[in-house]
């Protein structure tokens, strides 16, 4: 039986690559950063079990990583499909990682002996990483990598200190763009989402004012693993923040900045990290604005009524007209209506929190292009027909699932995953039978 | 005072506090080197008896860690591992040991800096209630005997089989469905804890010689119409029974 | 006269469109002062078909044409455009209105603007004699005809 | 036969040798009971390593293994294929942690830590000393499934397990195929017809060569575990039994008639929002003003939970009653329009003119019946004021609630319901559609309210998790796991209460026992059995104690 091409190293390509390496059929996992773990790698805990979110995923990936059925292509692009169901060519263009993954054990020394520190995209930049990096403690492969556009040797010719200190000489300055050709039967886009930057909603000063925050970089605030190892030092002083204002909808339910659509998961993800603040320190004060409670899933309801009744936390109808900041303390006072009542008031916050949409990856346009499959009208994978074919793309053998096709929560993503290894399943089983 | 170091043995789950405690390898946090780490698949393995036996046998600490509750890798182990060390705690209230030598915590795969904060502070508690006093050669007997006791008690049937039963018949209840209050379920097991720990004690002191009722009341501080109520136990689990009788003093031993 | 939009006119504003979500009286400088004054309400209000009650009532003659409400409404609503349109339908039907704003309307069509012209509003909102300051007079429109001609043709422009 | 361990201690570069002296380590490896043979390398999973390792078995004849290294957590496995690959069953091997909970967490204490990796090494080898081989049995897969529940979920799961080469059984309690599906007029977001989807399904389903379909049946029995269960089910005929590999849960659920509520039962004006379907589908909507209450008897203090689809089909259905020139509100407490489509219908319907109102929970509608219509009164705090509308007709968007034998079958396949009575999946979020139970699958709103596609895409997904067993013909036992000793089990069934994979079970002599293919172990049930009649292999009481014990000792 032939392989199967995932893309993406998310929580669903993760799950789509597990269920159809279990059955027995090789996978192609490709992966642009140098590590898989997605999005999910970056939360702290998920709601509404508040699960440990790195405890119950690291172990996915590290089956994945040692699946004998898996390849995973990391810092690697598909740049090339031809053919149909059951035959399909895929170019994928694997960029230079200048350490040789056989060597290197991922001790970190290299990167301690840097000396070049740029924003840590894992830790949504509120923390600092090296030229010479590993993607995160529980990366998976745990590999340096070189970004080749910080480094000191490939800029400017100097340093090659990674090169030295290195105790299993796995730094290879030398290694070039690699491509691999594949003859895969199916493929599964799962590609994910992106956060909007929300610097364009002027009136919430994102950018300018040091302590609002995107939820993403809250996440790794209150994380254990993080910049500050889970204490709320706000950006501008290191103040340990206790009345935290969160702000739904930044970018989702918009015709304006943003997207229109509701990103389906922020008025969860504020409550957890709504629950997470208090159980940190109970006496905090958090505020969450929202437009409509989204409490659609299963145990959502539950979870918002017990981070109400048991936890105090304030939920007020009403997107805020503005943020801000004192010039001097840098803490901020939002104006915002109870549209309950009627009445405009202000509150004083440490730190605010924007709850920004989940919106179509940059790189979405140039994959659909490669794969010859639909977008829509704001750049997410199109299903051609969301209730009888939800993975299908309407080219046999694609199949996209989890936030690439519209924003959806981790369990719907899984499930996705799942179905679209079923997809390719049957595509095999055809083959097999030579239909 | 100052030289001592605690000799720590820790129980760590394998999948939140072992990844936890590797976390904080790969983030280089530093932390004192005294505990000993067992890895077991889940911290409901762990026993209260497998806790005492490295009491008994000189360490002075034991720290056992899990998954957060709700957390559990399988679902709902670490509710066991909860009630067991409450059942431990009884015990080791039992024994004369300091309370602070032993500790349950919860610590996630994410929380590297609590884990090493962990060990710290364990180490310290410990290392502020002193050195174990059963460590050998000079081993404190009373104590010694206690912690013998409380051993054989956690590792006995009634013990076992109540704090197995607890989570059951406290959240679902028992198969007609009658749930059994936590308070009047604590109460039954104090009770089960006392009897257990003290017709041990006596079955112990039993397996080294005869002795008299009266002469065990002394020694063990208790009225000796109680100890006559245990040792009848005893007869009738058939452990122990009488050897002979010295001037109508009768003396039993065990079995 | 110019044209008069007829009432139909407040629907094009897309009041149904709205998410009552809040954000224009929230951005709003007079709702935080004013009791009573909110543009969200106005917009419900409209949506539900109580224009005739919004035109009786004193509160669109509160606005001052910021346009806060405008810019960041995230539908595309424009509480100001609505607001504004129920005043000329107020003015149409010669409902109650303040006196001040045929004042102001009037010193548009005759002088071009809106205060007295004489007069500088300062940062500290001190109102100053523009000679005091040192500035020269502030000219009246040459040509009164033909400044108030080319007043009506724009005003007729942007009622069409 | 003393064991024969060889010690492999790691330098890891200078990770583990610039804070661990390893010459002295192996030096005092060399002298603990049972080793035969210790070295250090300076990379022990580098492949030269593994060769020493390998060649060490070999020429010191070892019979166990030891590495001192990193974390088992990402190692273990390559050591363990290794020590296989030299003919050293893998779980004859151990390991000691000596870097990440070592070298990296004592760097200013190079004698402490030196002295704990001796430490960690000694309790190593004396759980090594007592390792025992084991192995991963296999089971063979029936290569059937069976599917419970007739409607879009189960045909769906079925089709596709079928497409991917398996046999198929549908048990449907009702006459005929379809679910709930049936009961709809226009799906979303094409408005096909629900007809059109679900005709052409139903006739893929009953000529498909691997599907048998069982109308109007019922399961009556299971036995069994992942590859090997009996079913028994009972059809007009009688009892027949099956024997399946796996089995999807795809009963769906049902929808609440909320006798009483808002005159709901009194008034024939009042019906719920699935009756407003079948009025729209028969094209019978005599109304020319309709109010529709969103909440109608869920987020409350009886059913705390969010229905998920009654805002969407609500808003649906709107859109479809206004196009026919008819007057709607919709009065919400919070709209559940989510995701681009929905967001998308919800946008449309504000702009076609439906009219929404909020309410407070706490202050629902009054419905009033009166002559010439349904007088509806609601403060809508948005608008600040009691709005008032005289309605023909009142459409309650109710809840979906589990179906009335859920219990039954639940208790039956030994699975969970959550606190609402829909089946609870084995993990919210990582396993959503899986049970706790091997070869036990949940799909569509069996687990909880959802629209079509997403019950389609569970469907699909179910049939990807029950076909993989299938697919890999066996399943393999996982070695770690309990043992009853039967001479000492006394039948308490304490081990059954606490497993939480229902791993455990009485034999036909009262006894407990373990079913391989089930057990995870935990270890739980070891550390309970009141006994002690239960071994948990690779962790047994004498292991754990062995290294215990030589925690304890001085070097």
């Amino acid at each position: 039986m032939k392989p199967v091409l995932v893309i993406g190293g998310g929580i669903a390509g993760i799950q789509a690559s597990l269920d159809l390496a279990d059955r027995g059929t090789k996978v192609h996992l490709v992966e642009r950063t140098p590590s898989i773990g997605g999005v999910m790698a970056q939360l702290d805990k998920t709601f509404p079990t508040m699960d440990c979110s790195i405890c119950i995923l690291a172990p996915k990936m590290i089956e994945c990583y040692r699946h004998p059925n898996i390849t995973i292509h990391t810092q690697s692009e598909v740049v090339g499909l031809e053919g149909s169901v059951g035959d399909f060519n895929v170019k994928v263009l694997e960029h230079p990682r200048s350490v040789d993954s056989a060597k290197c054990t991922g001790c970190g020394l290299c990167s301690e002996k840097c000396p070049v520190k740029k924003p840590s995209t894992f830790q949504a930049g509120l923390g600092q990483r090296k030229a010479i990096y590993l993607a995160f403690p529980q990366a998976v492969p745990l590999i340096a990598t070189i970004d080749r556009e910080a480094c000191l040797w490939f800029t400017k010719g100097v340093c090659r200190t990674c090169e030295k200190v290195c105790p299993s000489k796995a730094v290879d300055y030398e290694q070039k763009e690699n491509v691999v050709e594949l003859n895969v039967s199916s493929v599964i886009a799962a590609t994910g989402f992106e956060q909007y930057n929300p610097k364009d909603i002027g009136e919430y000063g994102y950018g300018r004012y040091k302590n609002v925050l995107t939820a993403l970089e809250f996440e790794r605030l209150v994380c254990a693993s993080g910049p500050t190892g889970g204490v709320l030092n706000r950006p501008s002083d290191g103040k340990v923040s206790h009345n935290i204002v969160f702000i739904q909808c930044v970018g989702s339910r918009t015709q304006t900045t943003g997207y229109p659509y509701c990103s389906s998961s922020c008025c969860m993800y504020a409550t957890k990290e709504a629950v997470l603040i208090k159980e940190h320190e109970p006496s905090s004060h958090v505020t969450i604005f929202y437009m409509d409670l989204k409490t659609f899933g299963k145990g959502f309801q539950g979870f918002v009524d017990r981070a109400q009744s048991h936890w105090g936390v304030n939920y007020i109808r009403g997107r805020p007209g503005e943020i801000r900041e004192d010039p001097v303390t840098k803490s901020l006072t939002i104006l915002y209506e109870n549209t309950e009542v009627g009445k405009v008031e202000r509150v004083d916050a440490d730190m605010v929190v924007l709850c920004t949409a989940a919106v179509p990856h940059r790189d979405n346009g140039k994959l659909a292009a490669v794969l010859g499959v639909p977008l829509d009208g704001y750049g997410f994978f199109e299903v051609g027909d969301p209730v009888s074919a939800p993975v299908e793309t309407g080219k046999p053998g694609v199949y996209v699932c989890g936030s690439c096709h519209g924003p959806r929560d981790i369990p719907e993503s899984v499930a996705e995953a799942s179905a679209t290894a079923a997809k390719a399943a049957e595509d095999a089983a055809r083959a097999e039978v030579g239909q | 005072m100052s030289t001592f170091e605690p000799n720590i043995v820790g129980f760590l789950c394998n999948w939140c506090s072992y990844a936890g405690a590797d976390l904080a390898g790969v983030s280089r946090i530093q932390y004192p080197t005294n505990m000993r780490v067992i890895k077991v698949m889940c911290s409901g393995r762990v026993e209260p008896g497998m806790v005492l036996e490295l009491l008994e046998a000189g360490a002075d600490g034991v720290m056992v860690t899990g998954c957060h509750i709700g957390d559990c890798h399988y679902i709902s182990g670490n509710l066991h591992t909860k009630r067991k060390f409450a059942l431990l705690q009884r015990l080791l209230a039992k024994t004369g040991l300091e309370p602070q030598r032993i500790r349950l915590e919860w610590n996630s795969a994410a929380e590297g800096q609590r884990f090493a904060n962990l060990v710290k502070e364990f180490t310290e508690q410990v290392r502020a209630v002193g050195p174990t006093p059963l460590k050998a050669p000079t081993p404190d007997a009373a104590k010694l005997l206690n912690t013998r006791a409380a051993l054989a008690a956690a590792d006995g049937f009634r013990l076992r089989a109540l704090v197995g039963k607890e989570e059951k018949l406290v959240t679902e209840g028992n198969v007609y469905g009658d749930k059994v209050a936590q308070d009047e379920f604590t109460e039954a097991m104090d009770e089960a804890v006392e009897t257990e720990f003290q017709v041990h004690r006596i079955h112990i002191m039993l397996q080294e010689r005869p002795r008299s009722v009266k002469d065990m009341a002394k020694q063990l501080g208790l009225q000796p119409k109680a100890v006559l109520g245990y040792v009848v136990a005893l007869r009738q689990r058939g452990w122990v029974d009488v050897k002979e009788a010295v001037e109508g003093t009768p003396l039993y031993a065990a079995q | 006269m110019t044209q008069k939009k007829s009432p139909k006119a407040v629907f094009q504003a897309n009041a149904e469109a709205c998410d009552q979500c809040g954000k224009c009286p929230s951005s709003c400088p007079v709702t935080i002062h004013v009791e009573g004054f909110n543009p969200r309400q106005i917009i419900a209000k409209v949506a539900l078909g109580r224009e005739a009650d919004l035109m009786k009532s004193q509160v669109i003659w509160t606005c001052t044409s910021c346009l806060k409400c405008k810019e960041r409404c995230p539908e595309e609503i424009s509480p100001y455009d609505v607001i504004q349109a129920l005043r000329r339908i107020a003015i149409y039907l010669e409902l109650p209105h303040p006196e001040g704003y045929d004042a102001s309307v009037k010193a548009v069509v005759e002088t071009g603007v809106v205060q007295q012209p004489q007069l500088v509003r300062t940062r500290s909102k001190e109102r100053k004699d523009r000679k005091s300051m040192g500035l020269p007079p502030a000219e009246k429109p040459r040509d009164m005809a033909a400044y108030t001609e080319t007043l009506r043709e724009i005003l007729g422009e942007e009622t069409v | 036969m003393a064991p024969r361990i060889g010690v492999f201690i790691c330098r890891c570069g200078i990770n583990i040798a610039a804070y661990v002296d390893v010459p002295k380590v192996v030096e005092y490896a060399k002298t603990l009971p049972g080793v035969a043979y210790a070295e250090e390398n300076m990379y022990t999973c580098s492949s030269d390593g593994l060769n020493k390792i390998k060649e060490a078995i070999k020429k010191h004849n070892l019979d166990r293994v030891v590495v001192a290294s990193c974390t088992p957590r990402t190692h273990e496995p390559l050591f363990q294929a290794t020590c296989e690959e030299a003919g050293v069953n893998k779980y004859l091997f151990e390991m000691a942690n000596i870097r990440d909970q070592c070298s990296w967490v004592h760097m200013r204490e190079p004698e402490k830590a030196t002295k704990k990796a001796k430490d960690l090494i000694r309790m190593a080898v004396a759980k090594a000393a007592l390792l025992e081989p084991d192995d991963e049995p296999e089971i063979d897969v029936i290569p059937s499934t069976l599917v419970i529940g007739g409607g879009v979920s189960g045909m769906r799961a079925a089709l596709s397990v079928a497409d991917q080469g398996f046999d198929v059984t549908i048990v449907e309690k009702e006459p005929a195929l379809g679910g709930k599906l049936r009961g709809f007029d226009s799906l979303f977001p094409h408005k096909q017809k629900a007809s059109e989807v679900l005709e052409p399904l139903i006739e893929k389903v009953t000529t498909h060569p691997r599907i048998r379909v069982l109308t109007e049946s019922r399961l009556k029995s299971v036995y069994g575990f992942i590859g090997n269960f009996d079913i028994g089910v009972e059809t007009g005929k009688g009892v027949e039994t099956l024997k399946v590999g796996t089995i999807i849960v795809a009963v769906g659920a049902e929808v609440l008639k909320p006798r009483g509520l808002y005159l709901y039962g009194e008034d024939p004006r009042v019906v719920t929002q699935s009756e407003l379907e079948q009025l729209l589908h028969t094209g019978s909507v005599n109304a020319e003003k309709i109010v529709m209450i969103q909440c109608s008897g869920s987020r409350s203090a009886e059913r705390p939970y969010c229905s998920r689809i009654c805002c969407n089909e609500a808003v649906k259905n709107a859109l479809n009653v206004t196009e026919k020139g008819k007057e709607v509100y919709i009065l919400y407490r919070d709209l559940q329009t989510y995701g681009i489509h929905y967001s998308r219908l919800e946008q449309e319907a504000k702009r076609k003119g439906i009219r929404f109102l909020k309410y407070q929970a706490d202050k629902p509608p009054t419905i009033t019946a009166e002559p010439n219509g349904l007088k509806v009164s609601v403060y809508s705090p948005t608008v600040n004021e009691t709005v008032e509308v005289t309605a023909n007709m009142l459409v309650l968007s109710t809840p979906l609630v589990p179906v009335s034998d859920a219990k039954e079958l639940s208790q039956m396949l030994k699975v969970p319901l959550d606190s609402n009575g829909f089946f609870m999946e084995a993990h919210v979020k990582l396993r959503p559609i899986d049970f706790a139970t091997d070869g036990i699958f949940v799909c569509g709103t069996a687990h909880s309210p959802k629209d079509i596609g997403e019950s389609v895409a569970q469907a699909l997904g179910v049939a990807s998790r029950a076909s993989i067993p299938m697919a890999k013909k066996r399943v393999r036992t996982a070695a770690i796991m309990s043992q009853v000793d039967q001479t000492r089990c006394s039948g308490c069934g304490t081990c059954i209460d606490v497993c939480p994979y229902n791993a455990l079970r009485k034999n036909e002599k009262g006894l407990a026992e373990t079913i391989a293919a089930v057990c995870k172990g935990c270890g739980v049930c070891g550390a309970t059995c009141p006994e002690k009649a239960i071994t948990m292999h690779h962790f047994t009481d004498e292991q754990i104690q062995a290294q215990g014990l030589a925690a304890l000792e001085e070097d």
